[in-house]
């Protein structure tokens, strides 16, 4: 039975006045927090359209699109795999109206601007704004116009688009993905495909100094067309013939699949240049401390959030040991010799911090970590400390790392040891998760007084997983240390530890290869994207939000992990127990 | 007699409980060698110490304030709302548009209370709007998620109100326009206290009181604790346990507004988007102390706190012989917090939560 | 009892799952207005469980529940609270925080008529001096059996037409349970009818008209108090064959 | 031999409230004693008391002449007692495989450095304690066995989480077993099974079982000795028969027939 509602014209047209009027809101927070105006610093196509004037293109196009998708739900709130058709002129009209709501929004404030002086209060609202979302036109009749109907019309081609075809769909779905994703790492390619050896025009066809050539954005459209049309038959073609191989043939295909990965690793610098080298071992000391806060979090599911402090730790102890800043350390001890130290020191800190602790319930450990990691920070930029670890001014001179008589120089280099790290945090993290020790903190992590009940020794483990989870961010912040050759404490802020605990959440908790792609997704990403820089943690922060509300498990989300922060597990600690109450001795009268 | 020992000392007794027993001791002697010295050493005069309490008791109503809204919030939902901080922030932002208005428009000038009535009254207006969008956006569909995902958002959502705030009004720090009513100092028992202080300190205690009429007596106030106490039965009493939700978030709010213009009025640095972090930790801190879910609770806590930081750098700190004390103010404010959560979690006025319910 | 009378409440075939756990298995039975009904079992035995399915606490997947020829399924309990369901919960479950007037003053927090919150404070009262002379103190403080009163007085303060009530001798000694069985009669003479659930079955079906046993979310035996007072398979319920 | 299990004035109050009054009682290695009783009548208090959970405000508990007061909780499961719960508390995102070598840990001891370095001992104890898992998986017949194995524990039945709940405690190879209305929810059919199952625990793989039940078939069914509570102390104590004949336990159960007899109205 298909619960088909009917509609009247009227709450139709209603429906899409609220999407019209929420994404008009949405478009009108992205103006005002001045993301449009940051970004359209930057092109998508040179010359052509600025990524600022893509979001906006984008949302006018969402609102079409969402329209429609309210209205599918409305008439089919219940059975989602059951298709009921949206009729074409309701799927225009719904998109074209949600589309003019948007539109009059940007009218409104071009109007609202010319009146009164709104920039006293937003400071995004520069008169270049408004030449911005008016495409050029600035406080004219065409300046409003224009926003009007652009919105419209593309919001009701959204709109059918929703309706149409699904391969069409696709096609256009991923072309804008697509070239956007290229765009936003035009820089990247530019860089790579501009190296000795490379024609140089290869660089000038597809990139420019700013976004993507037009060429450029042919090039990824007929890829994605391409990979539409012939990709499933290639694909179907592939598989029909790997099934065909001998089981010994298939397997040499899987080794050569890895071999081909690790030596792509191994190459990964030399293929992407300088830059991007950077670029990884930024992103590489995020993945570390990933790995080390995953067991913490995702296994042991003890919410650090003053994470930041050993990777502090390591920073530092490392910088005192290895300094050849005269009044500071004097032991001008190698890295090499000095990581062992670290790695100790760091060990210990994790279980100093963790002994208080041990008793606390989980929010207020999440609260008191925090506390820790500022308290971190204070006392670094102390100047009571300050003869020992450099105050404010931090400690310099840290000297390169040097394998024998060969120091290591430049990020290409250095990326083999943010790679080596990186290898042992999550060969360290694989191996414990399916033995005696790793089982144990799952059973904490769950139920602690049961893991008790089966004999886990809590306090042992919990303090464990500190230090382990401190010894591998001491392996991060050491090479931190020594790859910059200067640390202050204004580096280690809360906000590490928020990126840390952010790209686990993105790349799913517990899950190893999600730390990697959160890693890439939040820390690589916006490297690439300087703009992005101010509005990096307004993202972290929208998308933990929406992540909690909408996909608790993450991108890649750890098989037994997948649905552990979501609702419905609650079920067992509900269970009802019939008629008899649990004890709780607020009431004391139960069992 | 082993036994017996072991046995009062609960299953516990292990190298942890020492070592907490050993830092509970430290902290205490530190503590008293440290003010020991420094009053014998008489580096302060009494006009000194007077005016860090002062200063100590007008910082603490702004947290008490802010306190307010942790934990009544705790009380109800028990959950850590960790974007109040944020809350405040938009108070304290809100207002200092107000102000600039007032003063370009001639009206502070000519009609200081009502101009600064004007600055309660939409500041605390927009602080009440944030706090109720929170609850409505990025708590309320979590309403039954495990204990730990609220507080991941509540993370999320107090750094996108940051820089939110950030995008919207910009980086620089902004002071509020002088107010000339505010000025100047009051005499009392013969020490000089500046009269913003003093404003801040009564118009703190003012709301204080306020809230606590508001709770005590009005119906909704009552149907606020029943449902903090029980949600499932205040239900069964027919009292829609939502919509005091939102009333609690709404109020905590409005305090936390009406703070955010204590602290613009009562610091010449200024305010920016970020000011909201660390008072709300602290102002969790004092929650925390007065024992969270208590309401008189986060009164007391936020004032002793307020104290502590004021007099604990120059008092303890100094005493010990830490160089630039003050430095550390922040950071002895989180040591509190540290140890009132490790060593007595339950507060000052807060009931002992037992396990289950915690 | 005439089954062509309408009953103030009836469920028919009710099936209820509490979590994975199927706690009742098509229970019908109805509440005669003007009566007290008892509904007796061990424990496990599902009493709560169609309490909570009766206010929509639990959901009832099977079956119809009807409250005065109205099906309530669905409804809110505020919803209910208005048409006259009050509850009184197992183990009490006042606001220990509150006081005792303030405890009142919840009960009767959907009504807006003073006079008649006055008239019925005053009833209240009466029926339970006690909680007269300790109308000021915290609920926390009161004793077990003043609990108990406190909630049963909570709940009338909604003019219930129905009351409910969970286990009311539950942890109290014998001697408060018989002062709390008497004001009940009490009540029920005053015009409320009243459905009691109840281990205590000697004690509950000296005070009723009708009475059901059930076990393991099945209803085994319902008769008239009298009858079950007698019947030997009620031990066997409990405690099983012999 | 001293007794498997003794206690001795054992008293916890919470608040005013005494939930275990000089509770006494001894089991014999090989006995199936339950432990009946209204509700509140503290119960699971006393096999909170037995685990750990909380400390006792006085008494004595012994398990083989050793006294388990003063013990942490996972102290006590390795000496030999473990338990299930009344409102089963499985390790829900663990597979069933997993839950079930959680009961091994204190049987194991393989650590951090050797689980990394996969040394030929960690690989021999994680195979011996996949087993001994499998074993007790087995036990259940085919239900928990085979694909099961690698599904997460919340995705099963709940009458195969009750199972896999007792899996995991006989996994710990303890010699007394605490079951907390191993019944509780489960439908006639299981009721039986886990009737003839306690049982089979026994003589099978000799457990000693000490469990609270409200079903007084499974009560009959299997008991040894049957011991009814009622506000915190023992009332009665003896066979079945007897137990459920005894005028204490009637009342606690009943009520107390009122004087005034069938008209009390």
């Amino acid at each position: 039975m298909i619960h088909v509602r009917d509609l009247s014209q009227a709450s139709k047209l209603r429906l899409a006045l609220k999407i019209g009027l929420f994404v008009g809101i949405a478009m009108q927070y992205l103006i005002f927090v001045g993301i449009i105006e940051t970004f359209h610093d930057r092109f998508l196509i040179k010359d052509v359209i600025s990524i600022g004037e893509i979001i906006m293109l984008l949302v006018f196009a969402g609102s079409g699109y969402l329209s429609v998708w309210a209205l599918k739900k409305a008439l089919n709130p219940v059975h989602e795999e059951v298709e009921v058709p949206v009729r074409r002129p309701w799927a225009v009209g719904s998109g074209a109206l949600s589309g003019l709501v948007v539109g009059a929004f940007i009218a409104l404030l071009v109007i609202v601007n010319s009146v009164i002086e709104v920039r006293d209060v937003f400071v995004s609202i520069s008169p270049d704004l408004i030449q911005i979302v008016t495409f050029g036109r600035g406080e004219t009749l065409a300046g409003l116009v224009i926003p009007m109907a652009l919105s419209t019309i593309l919001a009701a081609i959204a709109g059918t688009l929703y309706i149409v075809r699904a391969d069409v769909r696709r096609t256009v779905v991923l072309s804008v993905v697509w070239v956007t994703f290229a765009a936003l790492i035009s820089d990247l390619i530019r860089v790579s495909l501009s190296r000795p050896g490379f024609p140089v025009f290869l660089s000038r066809i597809f990139t420019s100094s700013n976004g993507l050539t037009v060429v450029g954005t042919v090039t990824v459209v007929a890829v994605v067309v391409a990979w539409i049309v012939f990709g499933p038959a290639v694909q179907e073609k592939w598989k029909a013939r790997k099934s065909t191989m001998s089981p010994a043939r298939q397997r040499n295909l899987r080794y050569g699949q890895w071999s081909l990965l690790l030596l792509l690793l191994l190459l990964l610098p030399l293929i992407v240049g300088v830059f991007p080298s950077e670029v990884l071992n930024n992103i590489g000391i995020f993945i570390i401390m990933g790995f080390g806060l995953n067991i913490v979090v995702g296994m042991a599911g003890l919410l650090d959030l003053g994470y930041v402090a050993f990777f502090a730790v390591g920073a530092y102890s490392m910088a005192v040991l290895t300094t050849l800043q005269p009044d500071i350390g004097g032991f001008e001890l190698t890295f090499w010799a000095a990581l062992p130290i670290v790695i100790i020191i760091t060990g210990i800190a994790g279980l100093l911090v963790g002994a208080p602790v041990l008793r606390m319930r989980g929010d207020y450990l999440a609260i008191v970590t925090l506390g820790f990691g500022e308290i971190a920070r204070f006392l670094a930029l102390s100047d009571w400390l300050s003869p020992f670890i450099g105050g404010a001014q931090g400690i310099i001179k840290i000297p390169k790392i040097a394998i024998g008589a060969t120091v290591l120089r430049g990020p290409q280099v250095l990326y083999f040891l943010f790679l080596a790290a990186g290898a042992v945090a999550y060969f360290i993290s694989w191996r414990l998760k399916d033995s005696r020790t790793g089982r144990a903190w799952m059973a904490m992590r769950e139920d602690e007084k049961v893991a008790e009940a089966m004999g886990v020794n809590t306090v042992y483990y919990k303090l464990l997983a500190f230090g382990i989870g401190a010894m591998i961010a001491s392996l991060s912040g050491a090479l931190f240390a020594a790859k910059l050759g200067t640390i202050y404490p204004h580096s280690f802020s809360v906000l590490v530890s928020i990126t840390v605990l952010s790209l686990l959440i993105v790349g799913g908790i517990g899950s190893l290869p999600g730390v990697i792609v959160g890693a890439f997704v939040l820390v690589g990403l916006p490297e690439l994207l300087r703009e992005f820089g101010e509005f990096r943690l307004l993202m972290y922060g929208a998308l933990l939000i929406t992540m909690m509300i909408l996909r608790p498990e993450g991108i890649l989300p750890s098989v037994e992990r997948a649905r552990e922060l979501r609702k419905e597990d609650r079920a067992q600690d509900e269970v009802y127990s019939l008629d008899e109450p649990t004890a709780a001795p607020a009431t004391p009268s139960g069992d | 007699m082993a036994t017996a020992i072991r046995q009062r000392l609960g299953s516990g007794f292990s190298w942890v409980n020492l070592l907490l027993w050993l830092l509970r001791i430290g902290v205490v002697v530190l503590v008293i060698l440290g003010s020991a010295n420094t009053l014998i050493s008489q580096k302060y005069t009494v006009a000194n110490w007077v005016s860090l309490f002062f200063s100590g008791l007008a910082q603490g109503s702004i947290y008490a304030l802010i306190a307010l809204g942790y934990t009544m919030v705790y009380g109800i939902l028990l959950m850590i709302n960790f974007a109040h901080g944020e809350v405040y922030m938009a108070g304290a932002f809100t207002a200092f548009f107000v102000a600039s208005a007032t003063a370009k428009s001639g009206l502070l000038e000519s009609n200081p209370w009502a101009a600064i009535g004007l600055w309660f009254l939409v500041s605390m207006s927009v602080a009440t709007l944030v706090a109720v969008l929170l609850e409505r956006i990025a708590y309320r569909p979590l309403r039954n998620a495990p204990r730990l995902v609220p507080l991941i958002t509540a993370i999320g959502a107090s750094y996108f109100l940051q820089y939110t705030f950030r995008g919207l009004y910009g980086s620089n720090f902004r002071s509020y326009p002088e107010v000339a009513i505010l000025r100047g100092t009051v005499t009392i028992l013969g020490f000089n206290v500046p009269f913003v202080q003093l404003f801040v300190i009564l118009a703190a205690i003012l709301l204080m009181l306020g809230l606590n009429a508001f709770v005590e007596r009005t119906k909704t106030g009552k149907s606020m604790r029943a449902v903090a106490e029980d949600k499932e039965i205040a239900g069964l009493m027919g009292i829609d346990v939502n919509r005091v939700i939102v009333t609690t978030f709404a109020i905590g709010g409005m305090l936390a507004g009406a703070a955010g213009i204590f602290r613009g009025l009562y610091q010449p640095q200024g305010i920016s988007a970020f000011m909201g972090f660390l008072p709300g930790l602290k102002a969790f801190t004092a929650a925390v102390l007065g024992g969270i879910g208590s309401i008189p609770g986060a009164m007391v806590g936020g004032l002793i706190l307020g104290l502590f930081e004021s007099f604990g750098p120059n008092l303890i700190l100094e005493g010990l012989g830490i160089a630039s004390a003050n430095q550390l103010r922040d950071a002895i404010a989180i040591v509190l917090l540290v140890f009132v959560l490790i060593f007595r979690p339950q507060g000052i006025m807060g009931e002992k939560l037992s396990e289950e319910k915690a | 009892m005439d089954d062509n009378d309408r009953a103030l409440l009836e469920l028919s075939h009710v099936d209820t799952f509490y979590g994975p756990i199927h706690a009742l298995r098509d229970v019908s039975l109805r509440i005669e207005d003007g009566h007290i009904t008892c509904l007796l079992g061990g424990n496990a035995s599902g009493k709560s469980t169609t309490l909570k399915t009766i206010l929509g606490m639990a959901d009832a997947v099977n079956g119809t529940i009807e409250y005065l020829g109205e099906r309530i399924g669905g409804m809110t309990t505020a919803e209910l609270v208005q048409r006259g369901i009050s509850m009184v919960p197992e183990n009490r479950r006042i606001f220990t925080r509150m006081t005792v007037m303030e405890n009142l003053e919840m009960g009767s927090y959907l009504r807006t008529d003073k006079d008649g919150i006055k008239e019925d404070l005053e009833r209240v009262l009466s029926l339970f001096p006690r909680l007269e002379e300790r109308h000021k103190q915290v609920g926390g403080t009161l004793s077990g059996g003043e609990q108990q009163m406190l909630a049963m007085a909570r709940a009338l303060m909604s003019r219930p037409r129905l009351l409910l009530m969970d286990e009311p001798s539950m942890g109290l000694a014998p001697i408060l349970v018989q002062q709390i069985f008497d004001i009940i009669v009490e009540i029920n003479q005053q015009g409320t009818s009243v459905f009691v659930v109840e281990q205590n079955a000697n004690m509950a079906l000296s005070i009723a008209d009708y009475g059901y046993v059930l076990q393991t979310g099945k209803i085994v035996l319902a008769d008239t108090a009298a009858n079950l007072q007698v019947n030997k398979m009620m031990r066997e319920a409990y405690l099983g064959e012999m | 031999m001293p007794p498997i299990f003794e206690c001795e004035g054992l008293i916890k109050s919470f608040g005013g409230l005494t939930a275990v009054n000089h509770f006494e009682l001894q089991i014999e290695e090989g006995e199936i004693v339950s432990l009946i009783g209204p509700n509140g009548a503290g119960k699971t208090t006393l096999f909170n008391l037995i685990t750990g959970f909380y400390p006792p405000d006085s008494g004595s508990i012994h398990s083989d002449g050793r006294s388990l007061v003063g013990l942490s909780t996972h102290q006590i499961t390795q000496l030999g007692i473990a338990r299930t719960f009344q409102n089963v508390r499985l390790f829900p995102n663990m597979t069933v495989l997993q839950n079930v070598m959680v009961g091994q840990h204190s049987r194991s001891k393989s650590g951090v450095l050797a689980a990394i370095l996969r040394l030929p001992s960690f690989k021999a104890e994680e195979e011996r304690v996949m087993a001994k898992a499998k074993e007790q998986l087995e036990f259940f017949g085919t239900r928990l066995v085979g694909y099961r194995y690698d599904q997460p524990a919340y995705s099963l039945s709940y009458a195969n989480r009750r199972r896999l709940e007792i899996a995991r405690a006989m996994a710990t190879e303890a010699k007394l077993l605490l079951m907390d209305e191993p019944s509780a929810g489960m439908n006639p059919k299981e009721t039986e099974e886990i009737t003839e199952l306690i049982g089979q625990l026994r003589d099978e793989r000799g457990f000693t079982i000490f469990f609270i039940e409200h079903d007084m078939r499974v009560v009959k069914g299997v008991s040894d000795r049957v011991v009814a509570m009622d506000y915190g102390s023992k009332i009665a104590e003896g066979s079945y028969a007897a137990v459920s004949t005894d005028e204490h336990v009637i009342e606690a159960y009943l009520g107390r027939v009122s004087e005034d007899g069938a008209d009390g109205r």
